[in-house]
């Protein structure tokens, strides 16, 4: 199966996304202009978005053994450009003081970008690794970005150097496990595991298989940041610029989320009772050991962090639900609640990222003191995404865990909806927390918003996500009946 | 004119909203002559409506208003019922309760809350119509629990002192227990007949309930925990002595002639239940001899005027609940009716007393009154004599009626007859201990200028003066009520026995004369032994039934409520919490920021999963 | 459609007030003034335009087709009696803030009315995932209330609120998304219709469990022994109005949830659980009593004795005949208004003499005849006196539940008494003794001023008639309670002889 | 030919592999620890290899190239941080790297 | 060739051992280079010469010189011996080789269960290109992004 012409019309958002970066890169190679570089990076991201999103109806293809091509993968492929829309236009006011070249920053972003969307394409080890290690190692280069800034206040190179070791031996795992399976069946498609697990290679224990399952989901749940994987992500959110983290927290986890559905969905692994019980194992530790760190927190990125270990312990529920359910209810729940996820990040780091600059990161809880009368504005859409976040209605974040409590109560897994409401329990304090301080009086009465046309932009994202946050929390069911769809085609 | 009896309550309590609207802005004359003057058209109201009733020759009459409310089988209304029991409650309410609304018009003058004084006086006189008039016992319970409140807030009504708030609180929470009681009472009946209407009940009990079967023993236990609440009988009379905190038309009122003998007419008002109960109401009996013998110890050891009238109170509704016990309904009634007479008279007296004397209330700070107050000398010699059932005095027919109707009952009778004499003896000591003490004798030092008061508080004693010596000679139609419960009509005692009977009293008051008239017998050498001292001490405490109560009910609440201020649940909460946060503490070091640590964990966490996915 | 106008114009009249503090700093409380009366007179005209125990208006579309989850609203006696409490107590509560809320004052009613229009809407939904929608949606705006505007250790009343009723609220969600999935494998469709899942049948144990998560939800609430340790904080701690708003109307919420939900829906459970749950009723009356006796702090008293009040409703709803039902009601009803009122006089001596210590104060009835008289009205009508509306309800209540157990109801009867000792107990130390002006700042401490005595009278005028004409509000809620107790008469039935 | 057992490749990679991640938990150097990265990374290749020989596959060899190209960029990218490091703190110790924590 | 790939892989372990002890950095980077060189061989007799002589050049060769220059310039070596030697108490070993050993025999006992001898065969250049720009032209159009990802990295990290 060699690619051929035909081939390439689904694969026109990954060209437009590539294009992007090599035209930004072009860019920087004429003529630096940080403007320039981000308009184009923005524009091209917007022009994927859209080309995907019109794709989404009619395309459902197999390109290469590598990617697939379906509306699955195009609504991800949609959700992941226009968040890396959202990201670069944050970006933009935050770097914009930044004493060092910032062009490459959006080089960075435009290719991890194409890492991200071969992610959510692929049904592959080979893509799998290839988009992985794209947008990872596009990551190492953007988390550490502002590292010749002297005195930066915060620690970029600390967060690179334990992203990019922990991330390799992780990636280190993740191959041997994919060559234990290709030695078993002798293909590398996701597919493969099947055989696996059917057991049409005699002589071999099904401990073979585990291993080999579970050196794989070990490294994904590496890059989930599950527990007891999870101890790198607080540190490199915080040392992280915040666009970089932002990015890091939705577009990275997204992807590989999405990954880890196709992988386990193709490979049956759950035929498996072992992988069940750890990947339970993993979702309930997740979820106490997330809520638990964040808890008496002081730092809002470490809290978002910490809270993210818990969120993706939520989103592992349904799918070891899948294994129970009949019909796509749970997999609708993964879905729905990425993007939920993906809504909610991108607006609580976005806040964070307006009132922050390169030189000065305001991710102390006290700096959000009384932020609710310094800027109203900022601290309403603050208040929903951390309101979403704990699952409270109006927001998309509750219809997210209505879909995974309902996922859980089909599957009847009720450790795990115990876990999960324990959990719940547990954040509703951190975030209650951030949200006291802003309504608490505010000791100087400074606004925290810088102002100008950059950050102008970067406030019109925020209302973006704030309505998306609102409606799809009240009415959602366009929404839904679309990933009921395409999620019928994993 | 009988459908008019909606009526009687209704003026108090139209008095009662107008003085409270205004809030004391109206000037006195006016609020006292809507005081009075409310509680004084019931009266003749009242007047009208008995003679009509007793010319119309009927048993009873129903007036019904509107229905209260109608939940499945349960509808009880505003309806009215009367017969001869409540035309005589209703009598005595009225004319005693204006007599008094008028004497306290003079009484109350220089006090600041006058109005408000007045309000409560006319809410009470109007929830007490409700208790005596309503058809159905949660009407009933209605007046029970509104001249409860009223109580509360006059004893109370000087605030500013807290002992006074205290034995308002203590009058109400005492009688509560007791009508709670009696309210589980009712949701037995209820549960049982599926009406609270009082004849329906009685009339379905006397068909449904086999005399001396555990039902009605119960029904009748609960509701007699109500009417030894309200009438301060054992074992819960230990508010009515306190009470006297009050003003003193108050107790002349509420804690005299009117309230506190509600006990008695709930019991006769179902006397039918009793009826089926015969154990209850021998206890019924008993429980009013040993109340009227431990207050008639208890009133000789006093020295405050109004608590020893108070003890008196709780002794003279111990006759009435021994009559009740023995079957002597309209005996009891008859008792109840004249004691309010003689009881009134005695404490609007005393409340001349203690105005004249400034507020003075122990009566060995008194002395050789009869001169400088003539009118209550005359008032307190009548109401003594009555209370102590001086023949021909009114107090001496309804007495002698009671005891005469316990003796013919077989079997205890005699003891409950020997226990009511002895009883009576102890009266004539106490009672004219007080006579002597205050009125004869020398003037103990305090000034006392002449009676206080004018034409306002002068008229009510006489008219009491003059009902306390003849009410013995009313007939009270109450036979009609009573018709199939009452065994004996007519007694016939042997003349032996009435001579002791009246004997007995005026030997006590022989005796009181020896000690505390003539002085020949001196209190002191009686009083040497210690012995003597410690009985003076146990009696002087009510017989250290406070004492009881306080270590049984009080402390044990008290500490109770102290060490758990806090909410042991709360605590709980506050463990969990605090588990949390410990956890937080323990979990968040290993996130120590060392890479090689992070490695390790990330190690560990994929030979943990390992290990476990292949184990299992 | 009047229901979602009833809805959507507390919902939009916030956010009016809320923009509107930008024009003029008063507006905002003439605004959500405006709204609630509106609503109210909306909510009047439903009175005549229909017979009891049907269903008086509704509304049915589409919501989340995905899972068979529809925008249903309808309301029948029982809802409006309970809109029409919610908006009575909403103008008062508006009264209360009046000259209180002084700062952010566009956010406070912006606040108010959302939390307003989440309870009609919780008293509304007939669709099991729009009510739990309602249930949280109440609870953010009154966070922010107690929050905002709270006392001084209100960060921690406020969390406690919180938590408490959203983590009990997910135990109920489970149990909703347990009998959808029951009815869907049962007819084969989703559905979160409360018609709907009337008819689901299970096993007695999985029954049981499922009752549990409702009625923990709803314990919480209202609130019942060993759950309600949240309530007395908040109430401390909140302002006057969110402190009129929790104990008159969002406790209710809980009881009515137990009425139309969680003994409908499980009429073999609630049976077989009904000795727990009056149980748990007798130990809140008694306990809370005891406990509030203790208080200092004169809204912590408050607080507790509304637990202790709450618990009749229990009580009455468990016995689940009719006497007992309508007792709940009543008492719901007459305790909205005489806990509000109550809560309303405490947050106006803390205004006056800024502080909640009854030790502090004492012999007030001299200085503030007319608040002394109004507290005296409202305690005694939370004592249980006869001819107020909290009578009326406890009695039915008891007077149901005896027949229902005997020997629960006789323990719960004691909560009369103790009902006794601690409302006088408040009078005495607040209005009763020496007046001590050392302990406390008396220079604002003035008497109830006309607009007080507005709001107050209205409330007392309330009490009467609920206690001498209750007609009026048990024909409104007969039909519905009737309706519930005939369609769960087979249950009981089968209960009895299982027992037998 | 002859023929091998595949299982001993197999476990060959795997010493490989532990020994690698031996590496990269003890050593403080972190060029060492680089190093034992590519350790890892190498015996993954290994067992790819291995794998395809098993099968007489040529995609085994394709993903040992993909692995080639991965651990190149990687070293690139890492041996940079490693030079801001160098400058930052003077020292190759990670233990510097620690800041922060809790 | 059994016998060299036996040799092949006791240099190898042995060689690989000798770098993660190894206190000076440039005799550890060369027990490396004879490590991977001797993978390289076992490449060999495994039937992929294609890999075995990338594993020699870019590996052995191209990515250990890049070691190399980073060593030199930051100026490691002998006299950071005392410094390593310090740093590598026998203690810190302990709890990762029993996590590595752990490993590992999970590792043997599932891999033991997998006896299969396998004839050689050789897959050579041919093959692997045939693969490569056919269907998996993609993933080379993709590795080169990887190697942009990495560049641009790295030269925005590096740099001054």
């Amino acid at each position: 199966m060699t690619m051929t012409l035909s081939d390439l019309l689904p694969l026109m958002p990954l060209l437009l996304v590539t294009g992007t970066a090599v035209l930004a890169m072009i860019v920087v190679g004429i003529q630096r202009h940080y403007t320039l570089t981000v308009v184009v990076t923005i524009t091209g991201l917007l022009i994927a978005t859209i080309v995907a999103a019109m794709m989404m109806s009619f395309t459902n293809q197999q390109v290469t053994p590598l990617l697939v091509i379906d509306q699955y993968s195009l609504f991800f492929t949609v959700i992941t450009c226009a968040s890396a829309m959202f990201i670069a236009i944050l970006s933009y006011p935050y770097l914009q003081n930044l004493q060092d070249q910032r062009e490459e920053y959006y080089l960075l972003l435009g290719v991890a970008t194409i890492g991200a969307v071969v992610m959510v394409s692929s049904n592959h080890f080979v893509s799998t690794i290839l988009g992985l290690e794209t947008l990872s190692m596009s990551l190492y280069g953007m988390v550490a970005y502002p590292v010749h800034v002297k005195d930066s206040a915060k620690f970029p190179l600390e967060a690179s150097v334990k992203y990019l070791v922990l991330s390799a031996a992780a990636s280190g795992f993740m191959l041997f496990g994919m060559a234990l399976v290709y030695a078993q069946t002798g293909t590398l498609a996701f597919s493969s595991v099947v055989e696996l697990v059917n057991g049409e290679t005699a002589g071999l224990g099904a401990g073979f298989s585990i291993v080999a399952l579970l050196m794989i989901i070990a490294g994904m749940a590496f890059k989930l940041s599950l527990a007891p994987f999870h101890m790198w992500t607080p540190d490199v959110y915080e040392g992280s610029p915040i666009p970089a983290t932002t990015y890091l927290a939705t577009i990275g986890k997204a992807g590989m989320f999405v990954v880890l559905l196709r992988f386990i969905e193709a490979s049956d692994a759950l035929e498996f009772e072992g992988v069940v019980l750890v990947l339970s194992l993993l979702a309930a530790a997740s979820i106490l050991a997330g809520n638990l760190l964040a808890l008496l927190q002081e730092n809002i990125k470490r809290i978002l962090a910490y809270s993210s270990i818990a969120h993706m312990g939520y989103v592992l529920i349904a799918i070891i639900a899948s294994f129970y359910v009949e019909g796509s209810i749970s997999i609708e729940a993964v879905t729905f609640y990425l993007l939920a996820y993906m809504i909610m990040s991108l607006g609580a780091f976005g806040v964070a990222s307006v009132i922050s600059s390169s030189e000065s990161e305001r991710d102390h809880i006290d700096d959000y003191t009384g932020l609710f009368w310094r800027s109203p504005w900022l601290a309403l859409v603050f208040t929903g995404m951390l309101l979403s976040l704990a699952g409270i209605p109006l927001t998309v974040g509750f219809i997210g865990k209505f879909y995974l409590f309902f996922a859980g109560v089909e599957a009847a897994l009720w450790v795990l909806l115990a876990a999960l409401i324990i959990g719940s329990g547990i954040g509703l304090y951190y975030y209650l927390r951030i949200v006291y301080r802003m309504v608490l009086k505010a000791d100087d009465a400074t606004t925290l918003t810088s102002d100008g046309a950059a950050s102008l932009s970067a406030y019109g994202v925020l209302a973006v996500l704030f309505v998306l946050l609102l409606i799809l929390g009240v009415y959602p069911a366009p929404v839904m009946n679309l990933i009921e769809v395409i999620s019928a085609t994993i | 004119m009988l459908d008019l009896i909606w009526l009687l309550p209704t003026f108090p309590l139209l008095g009662f909203l107008s003085l409270v609207l205004t809030s004391g802005r109206l000037p006195k004359p006016i609020v006292a002559a809507i005081g009075a003057g409310s509680v004084g058209l019931s009266f003749a109201l009242a007047a009208m409506i008995a003679m009509t009733f007793l010319g119309s020759g009927e048993d009873y009459y129903i007036v019904e208003t509107f229905t209260w409310m109608s939940v499945g089988s349960f509808t009880p209304g505003f309806s009215f019922y009367l017969d001869g029991l409540s035309l005589v409650m209703m009598l005595v309410i009225t004319g005693v309760g204006f007599l008094i609304h008028v004497y306290a018009t003079g009484y109350m003058d220089e006090d600041p809350g006058y109005s408000r004084f007045f309000s409560y006086m006319n809410l009470f006189v109007a929830a007490m119509l409700m208790l005596v008039l309503g058809d159905n016992l949660v009407l009933l319970y209605l007046g029970w629990e509104g001249v409860g409140l009223c109580s509360y807030l006059l004893i109370g009504f000087w605030y500013t002192k807290p002992e006074n708030g205290y034995a308002a609180r203590k009058a109400f929470v005492v009688t509560r227990v007791g009508d709670t009681s009696m309210a589980i009472g009712l949701f037995l009946l209820f549960a049982h007949f599926g009406t609270l209407n009082i004849q329906d009940l009685m009339h379905a009990a006397e068909i449904e309930w086999a005399t001396g079967t555990n039902l009605p023993a119960i029904a009748a236990l609960l509701l007699l925990g109500g009417a030894v609440g309200k009438s301060a009988q054992l074992p819960l009379q230990t508010w009515l002595p306190d009470a006297m905190a009050g003003p003193t038309p108050i107790s002349a009122l509420i804690h005299a002639a009117t309230m506190v003998t509600a006990g008695v007419y709930l019991i006769a008002r179902t006397h039918v239940l009793f009826e089926l109960a015969p154990d209850v109401q021998i206890l019924v009996a008993w429980i009013g001899l040993i109340t009227l013998l431990m207050a008639g110890f208890t009133a000789m050891t006093q020295t405050d005027i109004k608590r020893i009238l108070a003890f008196s109170t709780v002794s003279q509704i111990g006759y009435m609940f021994l009559g009740l016990g023995v079957g002597a309904w309209s005996a009891s009634i008859f008792h109840l009716m004249t004691h309010a007479f003689f009881k009134a008279l005695l404490f609007l007296g005393s409340g001349s007393v203690i105005l004249a004397m400034h507020h003075e209330q122990d009566i060995f700070k008194m002395g050789a009154l009869r001169k400088v107050l003539p009118i209550s000398f005359a008032s307190f010699m009548i109401g003594s004599l009555a209370l102590t059932a001086f023949p021909f005095t009114s107090g001496f027919f309804s007495k002698d009626e009671i005891l005469l109707a316990a003796i013919e009952l077989e079997g205890v009778g005699f003891w409950l007859w020997l226990g009511g004499v002895v009883g009576a003896f102890f009266t004539g000591i106490y009672t004219f201990r007080l006579m002597f003490v205050v009125f004869f004798g020398e003037n103990r030092g305090h000034h006392c200028e002449g009676e206080y008061g004018g034409w306002n508080m002068s008229v009510p004693l006489m008219i009491l003066m003059v009902l306390s010596l003849v009410g013995g000679f009313i007939h009270i139609p109450v036979e009609a009520v009573f018709s199939h419960g009452e065994a004996h009509e007519e007694h016939h005692a042997s003349l032996l026995i009435e001579g002791i009977m009246i004997a007995v009293p005026l030997i006590g008051i022989g005796i009181a004369y020896l000690f505390y008239g003539s002085k020949t017998l001196s209190v002191e050498n009686l009083m040497a032994s210690s012995l003597a001292k410690n009985l003076h001490k146990f009696w002087n405490s009510g017989w250290g039934m406070d004492w009881l109560y306080d270590r049984l009910f009080v402390f044990p609440f008290m500490w109770l409520a102290r060490i758990n201020a806090k909410d042991i649940v709360d605590q709980f909460y506050g463990l969990v919490v605090e588990i949390n946060r410990a956890a937080h503490q323990m979990i968040v070091r290993s996130q120590t920021g060392y890479l090689r640590w992070y490695a390790l964990s990330v190690a560990t966490g994929l030979v943990l999963i390992i290990t476990l996915g292949v184990l299992l | 459609m009047i229901l979602v106008i009833l809805i959507a114009l507390l919902f939009a009249g916030g956010v009016l007030a809320w923009m509107s503090e930008r024009v003029n700093p008063n507006l905002p409380r003439s605004i959500a003034l405006a709204t609630v009366l509106l609503d109210l007179l909306i909510m009047l005209t439903l009175l005549g335009s229909g017979d009891s125990g049907q269903w008086i208006a509704s509304l049915e579309a589409s919501w989340i087709p995905r899972f068979g989850i529809s925008f249903y609203l309808a309301v029948d006696g029982l809802s409006l009696l309970l809109i029409l409490l919610t908006a009575f107590l909403g103008i008062i509560a508006i009264g209360s803030a009046w000259d209180e809320i002084t700062e952010r004052a566009g956010f406070f009613y912006f606040n108010l009315l959302w939390t307003l229009a989440g309870v009609v809407g919780v008293f509304t939904a007939l669709d099991l995932f729009l009510f739990f929608f309602f249930w949280e949606v109440m609870l953010i705006p009154m966070y922010f209330i107690i929050a905002i505007w709270g006392h001084e250790n209100k960060n921690y009343a406020a969390m406690k609120f919180f938590i408490f009723t959203q983590v009990t609220g997910m135990l109920m969600l489970v149990s909703i998304l347990v009998l959808a999935y029951f009815h869907y494998v049962q007819a084969g469709v989703f559905s979160f219709n409360y018609h709907d899942l009337l008819n689901v049948s299970f096993t007695s144990r999985v029954e049981m469990w499922v009752m549990l998560g409702f009625f923990i939800a709803f314990a919480t609430k209202l609130p019942s022994v060993p759950i309600h340790s949240w309530l007395p904080d908040a109430h401390s701690q909140a302002p006057t109005a969110g402190s009129v708003i929790l104990a008159g109307i969002l406790l209710k919420t809980g009881a009515y949830g137990l009425i139309r939900f969680a003994v409908p829906l499980f009429p073999a459970a609630s049976m077989e659980f009904a000795p727990i749950a009056m149980t748990l009723a007798a130990i809140s009356i008694l306990y809370c009593a005891k406990v509030a006796f203790a208080q200092h702090d004169i809204k912590r008293l408050i607080a507790y004795t509304s637990v202790s009040h709450m618990g009749f409703v229990t009580l009455g709803v468990y016995a689940w005949n009719e006497q007992a039902l309508q007792g709940a009601v009543m008492t719901m009803l007459a305790h909205g208004l005489s806990a509000a009122a109550l809560f309303m006089l405490a947050g106006g001596l803390q205004h006056r003499i800024h502080t909640r210590s009854m030790p502090d104060m004492g012999g007030f009835w001299a200085k503030v005849p007319r608040m002394a008289i109004v507290a005296l009205f409202f305690s005694v009508a939370a004592l249980g006196m006869p001819g107020l509306g909290n009578f009326i309800g406890e009695f039915l209540a008891l007077l149901g539940a005896f027949q229902a157990n005997i020997w629960l109801t006789v323990v719960s009867a004691f909560g009369l008494i103790f009902a006794s000792v601690y409302s006088l107990w408040v009078i005495q130390k607040v209005f009763q003794g020496e007046y001590n002006s050392s302990k406390f700042d008396d220079s604002h401490l003035s008497d109830l001023s006309r607009r007080e005595m507005l709001y107050f009278g209205a409330m007392m005028i309330g009490l009467v008639w609920m206690g001498m004409y209750p007609q009026s509000f048990l024909d409104l809620s007969a039909g519905t309670l009737s309706g519930l107790l005939s369609a769960t008469a087979d249950a009981a039935v089968a209960v009895a002889e299982v027992a037998q | 030919m002859e023929t091998i057992p595949i299982e001993h490749g197999l476990i060959l990679a795997g010493i490989l592999f532990a020994l690698g991640l031996i590496g990269v938990l003890t050593r403080r150097n972190i060029v060492f620890v680089l190093m034992s990265l590519e350790i890892m990374l190498n015996a993954s290749g290994l067992a790819f290899i291995v794998a395809a020989a098993r099968w007489g596959h040529a995609e085994g060899q394709v993903m040992f190239l993909i692995i080639l190209t991965l651990a190149a960029a990687e070293v690139a990218v890492g041996l940079g941080l490693i030079i801001q490091m160098f400058r930052k703190y003077q020292t190759v110790d990670i233990n510097v790297l620690s800041e922060m924590k809790g | 060739m059994t016998t060299l790939f036996y040799l092949a892989g006791a240099i190898a372990v042995i060689s690989t051992f000798a770098v993660i002890v190894q206190t000076n950095i440039v005799h550890a980077l060369l027990y490396l280079i004879l490590s991977l060189l001797s993978v390289a061989v076992v490449f060999y007799v495994l039937g992929a010469p294609f890999a075995a002589v990338l594993e020699a050049i870019v590996y052995a060769g191209a990515i250990m010189v890049l070691f190399l220059f980073v060593i030199m310039m930051l100026n490691l070596g002998q006299h950071t011996r005392e410094q390593e030697r310090g740093w590598l108490a026998a203690r810190v070993f302990v709890a990762p080789a029993i996590m590595a050993a752990i490993l590992l025999g999970q590792l043997l006992n599932v891999i033991g269960q997998l006896s299969h001898d396998v004839e050689v065969t050789r897959v050579g250049v041919f093959e692997v290109s045939a693969l490569l720009f056919g269907p998996y032209v993609l993933a080379v159009e993709l590795a080169s992004i990887l190697l942009l990802a990495g560049l641009v990295a790295a030269y925005h990290l590096a740099k001054k």
